[in-house]
């Protein structure tokens, strides 16, 4: 039942993929494919793949489509074609090979990329210096961007109860009182989950004020925030020796009210 | 501060630097010009590459960093009982047209590569190699996408003009179809090998 | 492996350590006698003072380390110190009022923290994080305050829709999450929709 051309489509990066090797396969001039057989190829793959009760992605779906509609196009006489410009111009083909040319460029492009010396695989730096995601693959931690922290933030007001407008919030929590919370955490555990700073607790004063303590540390660069995997747990680390995790300098002559 | 002093300073700082060091940074740090600071770097540089030493000053990310060289990379991976992780495809795909084409929405990377790269730009946005630039202003406002210095230290990039050229697409498929004559005969196991590497986990 | 090859090696380990190293696990490495790495680990010493560099291969803790020479110690001091930013509490509060609720008033501020603000205000305003946008227009003219591009820039945003609204945030996730959930069959009208886009996409 298999044709010739045995492949699987996950080998193929895509549609566009599978279309380069088809053509490459049978020497094709990329700006003159020959659609209908091209076509005829492509089909038969995927029908080869249904017998095999493979799934087929929507993506190669598309393209069979495609192809079948420049294949029909192609057949009908254009009467408005007069002369090689507009002929080139009114190519079915058109849009297929422009999108075919970008691809492979990219696709080339990327290619070198992964012939550079990647950090992490052929060269390397001081360990404070490795993007530490790229250390181990399985339990590195990933630093943690605004945008993650913001996100974890929305996950705790999520649950909060919602204000009530004119009431003015007493800051029952300070972010410097925050701050010595979380340093004593990290001097005793040596690592803290960023939703256990909040007590259990979605009082808006609290999450914001320790929110804020948090990115204030994490701009002091006292303390790291990683996280395992993109939903996993936050994590807290502190980021220099934990004897200097006294917060000696965060007094309220630095940190409070004028 | 004279030469050899000025030379020394930079070692230093470049040893204790978190990040590559950008020479504005050098310039302010030492009160001098930037020119004066580029040629102590540049001198540097030279005398790693005449000892023929295991670091070297890499110029990555618009900034200086001391790296290993790449022949040492087999020894430092045992140090580390490391293996070489390897790029999916799709992750390679989707990094190459977001860092030629950036600022770049998702749909048009979709349509360059044919199919749904959702999964493979969450990857990307979580290692930090890509990062959302804002919102673009179109119909939809779609989340527009470049790449992060991380992406250039990464690749050992100086900047994004040292990303390879985009190559003409004739020397491209002439490159092909010359590599594909060469590996003639074993066509089916080359496509098998592009399957299980397509599927392997990123780096 | 030669002397030189030996010495290049080792000085790649020492870079990438996290502690200092130690000759048996070197020569365990290395598979090589503990002598003959002392030995290659003595010369690279040597030349390293020989050449007055700014970093020195320390022996401390029982092992060797890179370290940087302690006559630059006042720069590597200056380096760590001119680290960006360091927010008190005040000035963060502040400037995230200002970066999300812009144009805003001085009153608005204080009435958000509760307490006087004028003094982190003139701070900020120093600092060039945030600016004069003008006056408002009701009883009083009081000025009214935005961020400035430093203050983009310090933030790695590129323009002020990048910042990380929770709603922003929402929608990130969303995308993402319909991509993940995407698959066959439904592909046409984003691919249709991604090619028209695709021509305005260059950088």
């Amino acid at each position: 039942m298999t044709s010739p051309f045995a492949v699987r489509l996950d080998a193929f990066e895509g549609p566009l993929d599978l279309l380069l090797h088809l053509i490459r396969k049978h020497e094709m001039d990329i700006y003159d494919i020959q659609i209908a057989e091209i076509a005829d190829q492509y089909l038969g793959i995927l029908d080869d793949m249904k017998s095999l009760n493979l799934d087929v992605a929507g993506e190669f779906l598309v393209m069979a489509a495609t192809l079948l509609q420049i294949k029909s196009a192609m057949l009908l006489p254009n009467p408005e074609i007069e002369n090689e410009e507009e002929s080139e111009e009114a190519d079915p083909r058109a849009e297929l090979v422009a999108r075919l040319l970008e691809y492979q460029k990219y696709k080339e492009a990327s290619l070198e990329l992964d012939d550079k010396a990647l950090l992490g695989r052929d060269v390397f730096t001081r360990e404070e210096g490795v993007p530490p995601e790229l250390r181990d693959s399985e339990v590195a931690f990933v630093e943690v961007g605004i945008f993650d922290l913001v996100s974890a933030l929305q996950a705790l007001l999520k649950d909060a109860r919602p204000e009530t407008v004119h009431e003015i919030t007493q800051n029952t929590f300070s972010v410097s009182d925050r701050i010595n919370h979380i340093l004593d955490e990290l001097t005793s555990k040596s690592s803290v989950a960023f939703k256990d700073l909040f007590l259990g607790s979605t009082d808006r004063s609290l999450v914001v004020a320790t929110f804020l303590a948090v990115l204030e540390l994490v701009k002091m660069r006292t303390v790291k925030v990683m996280q395992n995997s993109r939903q996993g747990t936050i994590w807290l680390f502190p980021a220099v020796p934990v004897d200097e995790l006294t917060p000696h300098e965060l007094e309220d002559g630095q940190f409070g009210y004028e | 501060m004279d030469t050899n002093e000025l030379q020394s300073v930079i070692e230093s700082l470049l040893l204790v630097a978190e990040s590559p060091l950008r020479i504005e940074r050098l310039a302010e740090l030492l009160e001098l010009e930037r020119s004066e600071v580029r040629q102590a770097i540049e001198a540097l540089q030279e005398s790693y590459r005449q000892r023929e030493a295991g670091i070297e000053i890499a110029f990555v990310g618009n900034g200086y960093q001391f790296r290993t060289i790449e022949q040492n990379a087999e020894w430092v991976r045992r140090l580390a009982g490391s293996r070489p992780f390897r790029f999916s495809r799709p992750a390679l795909e989707t990094l190459a047209i977001i860092a030629y084409r950036q600022p770049v929405t998702r749909p048009e990377i979709e349509y360059l590569r044919g199919v749904d790269s959702g999964g493979v730009l969450k990857t990307l946005l979580e290692k930090h190699l890509v990062r959302i630039l804002g919102k673009k202003d179109v119909p939809g406002k779609p989340l527009i996408y470049g790449t992060t210095r991380q992406f250039l230290e990464l690749f050992g990039l100086a900047d994004l003009a040292a990303l390879p050229t985009l190559k003409e697409i004739a020397d491209i498929d002439k490159e092909l179809r010359e590599a594909e004559m060469a590996t003639s005969g074993n066509e089916k196991s080359t496509v098998e090998d592009g399957g299980s590497q397509a599927g392997e986990a990123n780096p």
